[in-house]
């Protein structure tokens, strides 16, 4: 990156009007997926992600099989439309690391240990992409994990902070992402105050970096309130669901 | 994931005339179109059918045209059976279902001859366009065929074509103009559940078939057919199922129109 | 295809001479692979495929024994060298298609049930390709499967019908196939009357569907009796052999 | 596929110099020679060696040379063993067995100089031949190598070379002449059972044999070699292979001329 | 390869301050870097940590530039974690572990900006240089990834660009100059063994922990980070982590520039 | 190669300098993996292989276990960077053969049968290729089962006799590699005189070969005995270890 490129950031303003510590709208919804056990739609702007969970369920191949836990099962992929050039399907080194480490973020909040032998699997798809796809990716297989009855002490929460312009700021996307310096997702576990993923590239300072974790969390923060509400909406839903018609089989939800 | 003993009532059912929900057995669920859903891609389509819900999405760039159709452009379609939309499907390379379902697909499109592949060359022998179309089931609430192939066509008329920069590359979220699309193939598949003849089940009913065919077409003619399934069709069965689709699909056909815009 | 291309069939008179509902010259030879349980070669004109049946047999890998009944593996090739531009080996997609379709065409004829766990295998290779591949291979494989003593209900009978010129032909092949409006290749069980394989590509009406489907199901009705014909040639050479110098081990077959 | 018993009877008889049809150790089975059998190749031959069958098929494109060797054709030697052919072989990607089929008989023929790569150059550092030879076992009978070997050289020596049309593309059928080969190189194989140095086993014998030996040879020169097997050769037994090895090629160089119109 | 009870063994030592071989927590082992080891390579260094023994290689060739980086060249690291260097590895395509090796690496090296990518650019559009570095653990001795991470930076300082002949071809064995780097980004990740924050563990450590994290940096600024492990780090474990890898990539930087002679 | 080529050999002298019967320099040593059971490194010339042994362990996948015998595995690879151009990772047709070739050189000399189910299994990378990799990898990995304590009945030597010049010479290399007429690796046994691989590229007469045998053979005894002084010298470097500071875990030793 030449040191004389335009600033894209311009008083504190970014290209698209938010503040520097601020997210992109939200929206979230639980119950998206019939068929699964638990589903969820998560977006961040433009980023928009869906994941389907199963579990605890029989696990093949059987040599996976782990006698004194359950075995976690984290896939990301991004639909082959979901970005400028079309993304062939299939895993990618890219997609293979950024599975292993969101299931590592989610390995300690879930009581595997209840459930040896057992799968608990969660398939998260990128439907559009416009930067932090896998924070995208984790906040929605962690609705869909507790939309699943899957047990766990907390919600995952992630987003990520960035450096534009020599500016800390909350949740890069756009031109953020494609001229900025600095790209840094986290994972949060906030009722244990725990960094679950943490990745960063680009140069920051040590002094810069405290100040994005900082600000990174902040973002999980608010995250975590949008995860929470969109469980709580979902059992409003189904209850009253139930309370008209009886405990049938749920109807389709919106996906968007 | 469907219970012997469902199967069996399914299938009690079927032979009596009546389906679980109600449905006459050539009545489709709801469908809902939804053109323009995923923004990166160039067209797109979501469709809603019943609980089932196909997201399809077409991707264009500028490729090589294949040596012996030198001034066409090329049209790819691909599906993927993921198991987000069910519980039966794993993850791994396309298998039997997911080609079987592209390739369906891609037929029906390809010979209904809606597409002017001509129109797709930008240079003869050179430079042409790469129509990718990529099927991706959500939720499998039976029927992924008919679905898909409503997403696939949609998407296809959702197509905005971009412009190509100096070194002949599409220019990322321009638009210089529309495909242009002469038809609107539209699949329609009969399954046959204990000697009934169904259209349109839900998974259960689907789970519950012995044979299934799909009919795709068009305007006064059929383009393209598929049987499959463990058992098979008579004579009559097959004959009176392609009329029968052949009629549905013109119904479904206005519900495309009005999708996109035609 | 644009409408102004030169016919290729002129008063009702094929390319090759043939009639309108005339099949291309048949021959079928049982018995033709010494190691596999059963084989058979079979050409229509110049395309040819070979089969290879075995089975029942122990089903290997383990995980697709099916407790209640035997495992139906159909593959269909092509040769490397069987078209114009050489067929890369392995699966692909249309080839994984053909090997499913023709499975399933195979499917109801044979008495799985009776040999649980087993596998019940047949490869069909194409050494020469001109149209109606598929057919070719399912005739083969039909004979290899009785060659091998497998119990069936009835041999299954392929053969495609077409439309060129705006006319219903039987068994499009060279110039018809590529220049062609339509191709439409069944498979058909006359003892059931039963369609067991049906693609169609290209623009047909009803009517015009209707005729071509009888015209292929008579097309099959001589492809079933010359099948007949070559399981009943080989058990006789079987027979004579075995009064010749006992039961032994038999010499292998010519393949063309 | 062998049992243990038929195993150590074939392994006694071979002890006492006998074969169970009666064989001298280095007789060959009747050797037949079929070429121009696939219609849609460039060449090809069906060799029959007693039960053993082998197709090999030619077929040639073209491409543009490896950036080292600008000014030649390439030459590729593929082989199957599919389970047609046998209840041993299985589906999939070629293993171990077809792996080192293809790469001797690929050696031989290279190695021998029988073909004049740089004839086959159209335009230096652009487009040369690519000639693909595909193995293709009908039946194994016993001894595919050394049947397969003679089979791709005697393909070899049945292509014609297609015209190219102005992109410099084969037209399919043409025939602009044949391909010129200087040799005719034979692979020729001994099998070690039990102690003895048998050729051409049947399938039987084969199972039942410790070590193998290949030897390929051209008039005047050893050009390729290759042990195999579980177990060795002393020295004395390679020397006494290659020699015979050689003189029986010698026999089986004029029964492929005879086939080829030499 | 560890048993329950050295586990915990190391983790009772962990949580009273101590190590088996009494080093400091962060204190690494002794560190040697020979470069020019692999003499078909490009570039390569051998680095020596304790046990652990990593090889890394660098190869150029000429290629063609993305079409979205049309003047630069182009980086890739590769890792494979092959079963010589250590029982639990095994043979196949890179699993996670690999791939997250090789990523790493990658992009301490990318992000720092050491490797001017503009100045690999031949001809525009057309001719690049790539830059391949494939690291070869040895031997596993515990902390992998660092050892890796320097020997890639050691190995890209050892690089000999190649003289290009007049078909823009390397021409394999000349040098035109050396690689120019401006940086020498450093991997120090610290693992969390019970709660302990450890640098630098021999196997039986590293099988023990449970966190760990990878801080790359240069003179000045951190340059890529990664968590890994199946447990979490509080937010001051992961600030001292990031301090503490700083200030040792600082000592351990004067090893690298001694190697390799800055 | 056409006739008129430059000589490389000039009156009995090679382009390194050595005569027509002389080895390049060998290096040897055991003990270089401290993970692995055993491991060696074997360099002639600037050819230099690593290997690494393991067993008789535990085999994985089980369906490979043998029940009466021990399965021998044996991977040959090259380092990426090991050649002129970059080796792409991973098996190739070509190493796939040197793998099966060279596994079936050791296959008669260890005792497999005494370790039914187990796996025996050899992993030899070459990191810098000049000619005669299978061989160096077969020395290494002979030095690295003898370390591994994995039982044999002796030693497999390996090197190349060739033809350059029309001249029969001993460990062909460099120029003498790409220039020359034939290069014929073998494995050899002394204790049984027995061959156990041998492979021959290019043109010999029949008296040529049995001449190249001979000096193949001549050039495995040599090797012979740097291997045995290898394993010679890991035993006192193992013992005075011992007896320094007791049986712990040994230090690494050098790769080179």
């Amino acid at each position: 990156m030449s040191e004389e490129h335009k600033k894209i950031i311009v008083g504190d303003r970014r290209p698209d009007g938010r503040a520097l510590d601020e997210m992109r709208p939200i929206t979230a919804k639980a119950g998206v997926i019939s068929r699964a056990n638990g589903s969820a739609h998560f977006a961040m702007g433009s980023t928009v992600a869906i994941a389907a969970a199963y579990g605890p369920r029989e696990l093949h191949p059987k040599h996976l099989q782990d006698p004194v836990r359950a075995y976690l099962k984290y896939v990301y992929a991004m639909a082959p439309f979901s970005t400028q050039d079309r993304v062939k399907p299939g895993p990618s080194r890219r997609s293979t690391e950024i599975s292993e480490v969101s299931r590592q973020a989610f390995n300690s909040v879930i009581f595997l240990e209840e459930f040896p032998k057992a799968g608990i699997e969660v398939f998260v798809e990128i439907l559009q992409a416009n930067a932090s796809t896998r924070c995208a990716g984790i906040n929605a297989a962690s609705i869909a994990l507790a939309d699943a009855g899957v047990p766990m002490t907390d919600l995952v929460s992630s987003c990520a902070a960035g450096k534009v312009d020599g500016k800390i700021i909350l949740d890069v996307a756009g031109e953020e992402d494609t001229e900025g310096e600095v790209d840094m997702p986290i994972a949060y576990i906030p009722r244990k105050d725990e960094i679950a993923l943490l990745q960063m590239d680009g140069l920051l300072t040590l002094d810069e970096f405290k100040e994005a974790l900082e600000l990174a969390k902040k973002g999980c923060m608010q995250i975590h309130e949008k995860q929470v509400a969109a469980l709580k909406e979902r059992y409003v839903r189904v209850a009253s669901e139930i309370a008209k018609k009886g405990p049938v089989r749920e109807s389709a939800e919106e996906v968007a | 994931m469907i219970t012997k003993i469902d199967k069996e009532f399914i299938k009690t059912l079927a032979r009596e005339g009546k389906r679980e929900d109600g449905r006459a057995f050539d009545q489709f669920r709801d469908l809902k179109i939804e053109t323009g859903f995923a923004k990166n891609a160039e067209g797109s389509a979501l469709v809603t059918l019943g609980e089932t819900r196909v997201l399809a999405g077409v991707k264009l760039s500028v490729g090589t045209p294949f040596a012996d159709t030198a001034n066409e452009g090329v049209l790819m379609v691909n599906a993927e059976l993921g198991p987000k939309a069910s519980p039966e499907f794993e993850t791994g390379p396309p298998k039997e279902g997911a080609i079987e379902l592209a390739r369906v697909i891609d037929r029906g499109i390809r010979e209904s001859k809606c597409i002017d592949l001509e129109a797709l060359c930008i240079t003869p022998k050179e430079k042409v366009w790469m129509v990718s179309v990529d099927i991706d089931p959500i939720n499998d609430g039976g029927n992924i065929l008919d679905a898909a192939g409503i997403a696939a066509i949609a998407a296809l008329h959702d197509v905005k074509i971009p412009k190509l920069d100096e070194d002949v590359r599409p220019i990322f979220g321009t638009n210089s103009g529309k495909l242009k699309l002469r038809h609107i193939p539209i699949p329609v598949t009969t399954f046959k559940v204990n000697g009934a003849l169904v259209m349109d089940p839900d998974f259960e009913e689907e789970a519950s078939a012995e044979a299934r065919l799909t009919v795709t077409s068009v305007e006064g003619f059929l383009c393209a057919m598929q049987k499959g399934g463990e058992s098979n069709f008579k004579t009559e069965e097959v004959v009176r199922a392609a009329e029968t689709a052949y009629a549905k699909a013109t119904e479904l056909r206005e519900v495309v129109k009005q999708a996109v815009g035609l």
